[in-house]
């Protein structure tokens, strides 16, 4: 039957023709990708600037402990006495009881330097991101204290939970080259 | 005459009234007079990107393989073994991310969004298995998809779904694929990746909310064969149209059909097709009247969607964090709500203006207005289609898997009797040697 | 698998097949029990941990009143490191119990997969009998599923497209901005003499028969809690007014078909005019400046210079002080509204001090949008916003300025020197004319397409036997009519300013005439409307009793006139008029 | 299968089974919190109640504010100083702006780099306080001379003109500066000297104020110890008083008050930073009531407080006080300069 052979190549040059679009749509689409310059990956980070230390990254990371944690900028600290950072805002005494302190994890050690300064540090390992520090610090002290996704612990995810569900849209993508939006110390 | 100058100076001042002040200077920390050093403030770098393309010369490598075994080899046991060693490696070494699902909403965002760009190994993620599947059918499916893969090793008791059931269920994934793609377009959200049930198994941690989908999700891959794969996964709705056109694909039988039926309850995914049986005359009657009807319909299902898509772009909006924050300012403002929340205090605390806000968030609602348009005439289209092709009688001789569905797994192959006749050849050609 | 199945002999796969399957029962039990644990240790962070933690802060806040004693210190220190060493361990056996779960879970699904492949039958096809029926009946089916689907998915957004959509924002933006038309303003009486405050009303079914006494003619009649000059205005079926006293600054809304009190509004007095202890005038009181409305919002200002606005659901958008005015009869100018904004002619002092301002406040917010410093004394009248050539000019009257400012921006459009003294009657714009009252001395006419000073140059003419101290003038397009507070109507000719007739209605007035389906509405303040025709000549149609005195000028609905007595409010008019004006 | 029976059975429960399971799993769907609607969830211990903490007795607050406020010009104003002739002089941007009494702007002095202070003479020279120099202006706005600059460490903060001296608070090497009218150094007041009994200055942040008191002492705030020190022209430290507290009688913070003024009687008016508050102290140091709090004076109140870096940054809030007692307060987030005025007893 001539009729259903002719029918046959019809569908097969179509079928062809489809599948060579298909490569080629594939093809175009991954090479407009790969034109569009910047090679390097990209990781989460929170600008500091927009950061208002809510709490939510401390619960909504999907990590059982948050891979944002506080991050501290010596150079930008004034190393005072009284840290609103370290300090409970109505506390008992200017000492490192626990009833003094404002982190909930006990995570920011307070060392003394001299005479009338102290330093101050977080530990990483106890740190859960809450921001409580965060906010006493930006409202009191110089803002040295603030939350940076820790790139050893971010398992950096497609879409990242915290940064859904951010209410400042603090969150966003940086390259992996420059993994960190450190506050600047424009004076050292 | 002072008075225009000054009136220009009063409006510069209003206008900066309410802007942050930006540009701030750091104090210089104390001078110490012991030798106390600043400590530099670490922050840990990330994992060398190195794997990214270990990880895409793993997937280029797996995917060869796969090839290998499903369409040459044909050796369930090896098709397995290599799926258990890509359900450990992408999936609970390297966590599962950025997997080729995932990928395809970073290629959508590449290609709306001026500011983003993917590396080149999310690019080969994204493209190698589409390729592959354009050439060989699903062998990434088969056999490298590490979400396929926990299914697949889950399925103990394999249950039929019924066809009509089926059919209908499929519908989602196209769905889910529209979404996917508008939302990661407007950059609202990856969906897809924030919904991943499974991610948070290879992590061992997750949000407890996905964890528990996954779990369900695994308990029903447990009766019924991988329920994501077939009916959500955005991206197996790719892979299942390029598999229609596939050079080479699956096939059940090494050499011709001899019509045992004995595959044919082989599949646990219910791909495998039986010969077909002419229709009786009237049938064919109906089935020329109705494709007719359904030829008109597919264009109305696409204009109707399409016209309910644009009519829905207040929802679709309602996805992207800059719009839902600009209703809720709007709310607060015209006091049709109580209290703030902590976006609306952080968005009055960054100073920006509220008509600034609407200003960004109705041009977005006007995007969503396309996209969704978009989004409603697929959706029409993939239902009409789906109709049209449910009303086409296809012709079948033998036994064969749908290329559309088939996942290639290759369970289907110890069924014939013709592989355990090409088996013991190869035995004894091997014994000849 | 299969072929270990087959090359051994018959028992071997049996017992195989009863070991894979206790190893999964044991497996699946261990998962069970593991799943368990993990579930508790979850509860355990997220119930039982915060419990505990709360009780640390109010262990911390019971201390803060007093001197702490050790132990409590103790007790303090104690719970928290409980609670932190309570923590990690959660994070280390959700960690430890996540793996052991998963161990089990591999161990139950290997074992039951080996049970299952060990157990399989052969493959053995079912009979069907009918392939093709089959085949036919699962096609049909399926079409239905998708048939089901589209529904459902139709369903639901149909469902969604006709309930209230969520961007309540972009709705606002869509139906038009936030506030009316200048068009939509037109059909309405949305501020001190209604549209352009010229005191005309597009309605021509205007009540003329009325009696106090008898109540003949009057729809409803309402108490106003307290007093105040300023006049009613209208949105479709809500009518607004306010009223003050020196402890309190109220609005009321009023439903124009029954006289219900909708709500009250109050506008807190500022502190710094409840020092200033301002005393104005009685004939101004404290209360003048008449409301003005957008579409969406009203708003008001009183005497002490606190200004507010009001949904038209009776909640207070915003209200501040605009600092108290220093103004020698007490301030009165009443507002108006431009777009989104409300415009507030603030003039006071003497001039000297550079006080007087002219604002325009976001109607959302109260945020100044902008202002415009104007060395000027305190002045009475009211700022109108007109169209003028396509173009709204904002057009106010002082000493001794006709100002036009783009209500945009407040740029200055034009001015020209040509009033003096204590301005008070507010200027109209007809017939491509800008009105304006020099008390006791004369009216002049500007031509308001000028730039810069036009005194010299836009001045079309000026009528100088006399103008009211008090009454804004009202004009038909043909002529325009002066209403001297003692009662002397003046009708010139709006081309030249020619006087046309005169005629004394002996009776004292502060209400400014207004003009409905060609007949002049005088109110006078015993409350005696006369009502006379527009025209050449005097042409008296009756008079009409309120029975109760009058100061503020009357407003016109559709069909409705409301009047503002000393207490109450009054709606003459049909009880069912023509419909709504829009 | 050996039982009939047991598959039938087999059948229902997978079918209960993975409903079951698919309705748990759309529920557990709907319950995540992708947008963090819910909030984070923490417990007490993580809240930090800006609102709690700044609360007081509002029968305390003795001021109201009256009129609009006068906007700067600035996107960011730094400090205010008040000329004999009720003029403002307003520093901020790279410019110090002169205002008539109710705001318009009459002069607009230039300057190359951003000012941090400013004063003026009796005899209306203008005194602005660069980062690290002084530069004088003549009456017309024209620069007089620049002093000497005083190194890449110093940070003035503030600046005060007495009869013959200037004073200038150099925050960067936490030291008042005494000059003569000529630009002449003649003592640093308030360096560290255990000998004296003068503890030093602990400045951490760029806010360090000081003023001449109508008793002919200098006032110098130390911040990081949150009081008010005086010290004689000659730099003896005669006594100090503040205590640490977010109380509404203490100074809260790590540094604080960030800025305050002298009311004619020697009474102080102080405003402090973070959570913003000004507030009057008797010539001895207690604590006598409030002029504004975070709710007057910043919009959103103080819960906005800790919430925005900038805010918080820019939130060094200047006063001044005319000879009638009037206070002004320079805005530094709104960038306008509002007046508060004493309220009538009773």
């Amino acid at each position: 039957m001539p009729q259903r052979n002719d029918d046959v190549t019809r569908r097969r040059l179509l079928r062809d023709g489809l599948w060579g679009a298909c490569l080629a749509g594939i093809g175009g689409v991954a090479g407009f990708a790969a034109h569009k310059g910047q090679k390097v990956d990209w990781l989460w980070q929170i600008d500091p600037y927009k950061c208002i230390a809510c709490g939510n990254c401390a619960t909504h990371c999907v990590l059982e402990e948050s891979a944002v944690k506080c991050t501290h900028v010596y150079g930008i600290c004034g190393y005072c006495e009284i840290c609103f950072g370290f300090f409970d805002p109505e506390p008992l005494a200017i000492n490192e009881g626990a009833e003094n302190q404002m982190c909930p994890t006990g995570a920011i050690e307070r060392k003394f330097v001299e005479e009338p300064y102290y330093e101050y540090s977080i530990s990483k390992s106890l740190c859960n991101g809450c921001g409580k520090c965060v906010k006493g610090c930006n409202a009191f002290g110089n803002g040295s204290l603030f939350l940076q996704v820790q790139h050893d612990r971010c398992v950096n995810c497609n879409q990242c939970a915290i940064a859904a569900a951010c209410p400042s849209q603090a969150f966003r993508r940086v390259p992996a080259d420059q993994p960190y939006l450190l506050k600047s110390v424009d004076h050292v | 005459m002072v008075r225009p100058r000054l009136i220009l100076v009063a409006l510069a001042a209003l206008l900066v009234v309410g802007v942050a002040a930006l540009g701030l200077e750091r104090f210089p920390p104390p001078e110490f007079e012991t030798d106390y050093v600043r400590p530099t403030t670490t922050a840990p770098n990330p994992p060398q990107g190195l794997w990214e393309y270990v990880d895409a010369g793993v997937l280029a490598v797996t995917l060869v393989l796969a090839t290998v075994l499903i369409l040459r080899t044909r050796n369930r046991k090896l098709i397995f073994a290599l799926m258990l060693f890509c359900l450990a490696y992408f999936g609970f070494f390297r966590n599962g991310c950025v997997c080729p699902i995932g990928a395809v909403q970073n290629v959508t965002l590449t290609i709306f969004d001026p500011g983003y760009a993917i590396p080149l190994a999310v690019l080969v993620f994204f493209a190698l298995p589409l390729v592959f599947t354009l050439f060989f059918g699903r062998v990434f499916c088969g056999a490298v998809c590490p979400l396929g893969a926990i299914q697949d090793a889950v399925l103990i008791h394999p249950v039929r779904v019924p066809r009509w059931l089926e059919s209908g269920l499929r519908l989602i994934a196209y769905l889910y694929l529209g979404a996917g793609v508008l939302f990661a377009a407007m950059g609202a959200m990856f969906v897809i990746c924030r919904y991943d049930p499974f991610v948070g198994f290879f992590r061992l941690s997750g949000n407890w909310e996905m964890l528990v989908v996954g779990a369900c999700l695994l308990l029903i891959g447990m009766f019924v064969g991988r329920p994501y794969c077939r009916f959500l996964c955005p991206y197996g709705v790719i892979l299942r149209q390029l598999s229609r056109l596939s050079r080479w694909r699956v096939t059940i039988t090494p050499t011709d059909c001899i019509q045992c039926h004995l595959c044919e309850d082989a599949c646990p995914f219910g791909a495998i097709r039986k010969p077909t049986e002419p229709w009786p005359n009237k049938e064919y009657q109906v089935a020329r009247r109705r494709l007719a009807f359904l030829l008109v319909l597919l264009p109305v299902l696409i204009g109707a969607g399409g016209w309910a898509g644009y009519e829905l772009r207040q929802w679709l909006a309602m996805v992207h964090p800059e719009v839902r924050l600009a209703q809720r300012i709007y709310l607060e403002e015209n006091a049709l709500v109580e209290g703030t929340i902590d976006a609306s205090d952080a968005f009055r605390a960054l100073g920006r203006s509220s008509d600034e806000l609407y200003a960004a968030a109705t041009q977005l609602r006007d995007r969503f207005g396309i996209g969704g348009a978009l989004l409603g005439a697929f959706v029409g289209c993939v239902i009409g289609g789906k109709l049209l092709s449910l009303s086409v009688k296809r012709r079948r001789t033998d036994y064969e898997p749908d290329p559309a569905s088939c996942l290639a797994c290759g369970r289907c192959y110890r069924y014939c009797p013709k592989e355990h006749e090409r088996l013991k050849r190869g035995r004894e050609g091997l014994v000849r040697h | 698998m299969a072929d270990l199945s087959q090359q051994t002999s018959a028992d071997e796969p049996r017992v195989a097949y009863q070991t894979a399957r206790t190893t999964a029962k044991v497996a699946g039990t261990f998962a069970i029990v593991f799943l368990a644990l993990f579930v508790s240790n979850f509860i355990g962070t997220s119930v039982i941990a915060p419990l505990r933690e709360n009780r640390l802060v109010e262990m911390k806040a019971e201390l803060r009143g007093g001197d702490p004693t050790e132990e409590q210190l103790a007790d303090i220190r104690q719970l928290d490191l409980q609670i932190r060493r309570n923590r990690m361990w959660r994070l280390d056996f959700a960690h430890k119990s996540g793996y052991a779960l998963l161990v089990s879970v591999v161990l139950f699904l290997v074992a039951g997969k080996l049970a299952r492949v060990l157990n399989e039958p052969p493959p053995r096809p079912r009979s069907i009998p009918d392939v093709g029926a089959e085949q036919i009946r699962e096609a049909r089916g399926s079409r239905w599923t998708v048939v089901a689907g589209l529904v459902t998915l139709g369903g639901v957004a149909a469902l969604l497209i006709t309930s209230a959509a969520p961007l309540a924002f972009v709705e606002a933006k869509e139906t038009g901005p936030s506030y009316a038309s200048m068009e939509e303003k037109r059909l309405q009486w949305h501020r001190f003499r209604g549209p352009d405050g010229g005191g005309v009303s597009v309605f021509t079914n205007i009540p003329t028969e009325w009696d106090g006494a008898t109540g003949k003619g009057i729809l409803w009649k309402t108490a106003v809690p307290l007093p105040g000059n300023n006049s009613p205005v209208i949105w479709n079926d809500r009518i607004f007014l306010c009223g003050a006293t020196e402890q309190k600054q109220e609005v009321y809304c009023y439903d124009a078909n029954a006289g219900r009190l909708l709500w009250t509004g109050d506008v807190p007095v500022s502190p710094a005019a409840t020092q200033a202890r301002i005393d104005p005038m009685e004939d101004t009181g404290r209360s003048a400046s008449t409301m003005a409305t957008d579409g969406k919002r009203v708003y008001a200002i009183f005497v002490t210079g606190d200004i507010a606005a009001f949904d038209f659901h009776g909640r207070r958008l915003w209200h501040k002080s605009l600092g108290v005015p220093e103004s020698a009869y007490g301030y009165a100018s009443s507002l108006e509204t431009y777009q989104d904004r409300v415009i507030v002619q603030y003039d006071q002092g003497d001039g000297s001090e550079d006080l007087s301002r002219l604002y325009a406040l976001d109607g959302t917010s109260g945020r100044i949008v902008w202002e415009v410093k104007r060395e000027v004394p305190n002045s009475w009248t009211s700022p109108i916003v007109v169209e003028i050539e396509g173009r709204p000019q904002l057009i106010t009257l002082t000493d001794p300025w006709a100002l036009a400012n783009d209500p945009a921006d407040g740029a200055e459009i034009w001015r020209a020197d040509c009033l003096g003294g204590d301005v008070a009657p507010s200027p109209i714009y007809a017939g491509g004319l800008v009105l304006a009252i020099e008390p006791y001395s004369h009216l002049v006419a500007i031509r308001p397409t000028g730039q810069g000073d036009v005194t010299e140059t836009h001045i079309a003419w000026t009528m100088d036997e006399g103008g009211p101290d008090i009454c804004c003038p009202v004009a038909d397009g043909q002529h325009v009519y002066l209403l001297e507070s003692h009662g002397l109507i003046l009708c010139c000719r709006l081309a030249d300013g020619e006087k046309v007739y005169e005629q004394d209605l002996r009776d004292n007035f502060t209400a400014s005439p207004s003009l409905a389906a060609g007949r002049l509405y005088f109110l006078s303040m015993d409350g005696v409307m006369t009502i006379a025709e527009a025209g050449p000549e005097y042409k008296e149609l009756g008079k009409s009793e309120l029975g109760e005195k009058c100061h503020a000028s009357p407003a016109f609905g559709n069909g409705r006139l409301y009047i503002r007595g000393l207490e109450n409010l009054y709606c003459i008019g049909e009880p069912v008029a023509g419909g709504r004006a829009d | 299968m050996t039982q009939r029976q047991g598959k039938m059975d087999s059948g229902v429960i997978i079918t209960v089974l993975i409903c079951t399971a698919l309705l748990v799993a759309i529920g557990a769907v709907l319950l995540v919190d992708a947008t963090g609607r819910r909030g984070s969830g923490l417990s007490r211990v993580y809240e930090l109640d800006a609102v709690r903490l700044a609360s007081f007795d509002p029968n305390l607050i003795l001021y109201h504010e009256v009129g609009p406020p006068i906007a700067t010009g600035f996107e960011r104003s730094r400090a205010l100083a008040l000329g004999a002739n009720g003029r403002f002089y307003i520093a901020g941007d790279k410019a110090v702006h002169v205002l008539r009494d109710k705001g318009t702007l009459e002069q607009v002095i230039r300057l190359a780099s951003e000012p941090h202070c400013v004063a003026v003479s009796a005899e209306g020279r203008l005194y602005v306080g660069l980062r690290d120099h002084v530069a004088v202006f003549d009456e017309a706005g024209q620069r007089i001379v620049s002093w000497e600059p005083l190194g890449e460490r110093s940070f003035l903060s503030s600046i005060v003109v007495a009869r013959d001296d200037v004073f200038v608070a150099d925050a960067g090497h936490a030291v008042v500066l005494r000059y003569d009218k000529t630009g002449q150094l003649i003592r640093r007041i308030g360096e560290k000297d255990p000998d004296r009994d003068i503890p030093g200055f602990i400045v951490p942040s760029p806010y360090f104020d000081l003023a001449v008191a109508p008793d002919g002492l200098l006032r110098v705030v130390n911040p990081g110890r949150t009081r008010i020190e005086a010290y004689t022209f000659r730099g003896d430290l005669e006594f100090f008083w503040g205590q640490n507290s977010i109380r509404i009688e203490g100074f809260c913070g790590c540094c604080n008050p960030a800025n305050f003024a002298m009311l004619p009687d020697g009474r102080y008016v102080t405003a402090e930073k973070g959570l913003i508050r000004v507030k009057i102290y008797d010539a001895d140091g207690v604590f006598e009531g409030v002029v504004a709090g975070p709710d007057e004076l910043v919009v959103g109140g103080a819960a906005r407080v800790f919430l925005s870096v900038e805010d918080a940054e820019a939130s060094g809030f200047d006063v001044a006080v005319d000879p009638d007692g009037r206070i002004f307060v320079l805005d530094t987030i709104e960038n306008t300069v509002r007046l508060f005025v004493e309220r009538e007893k009773g």
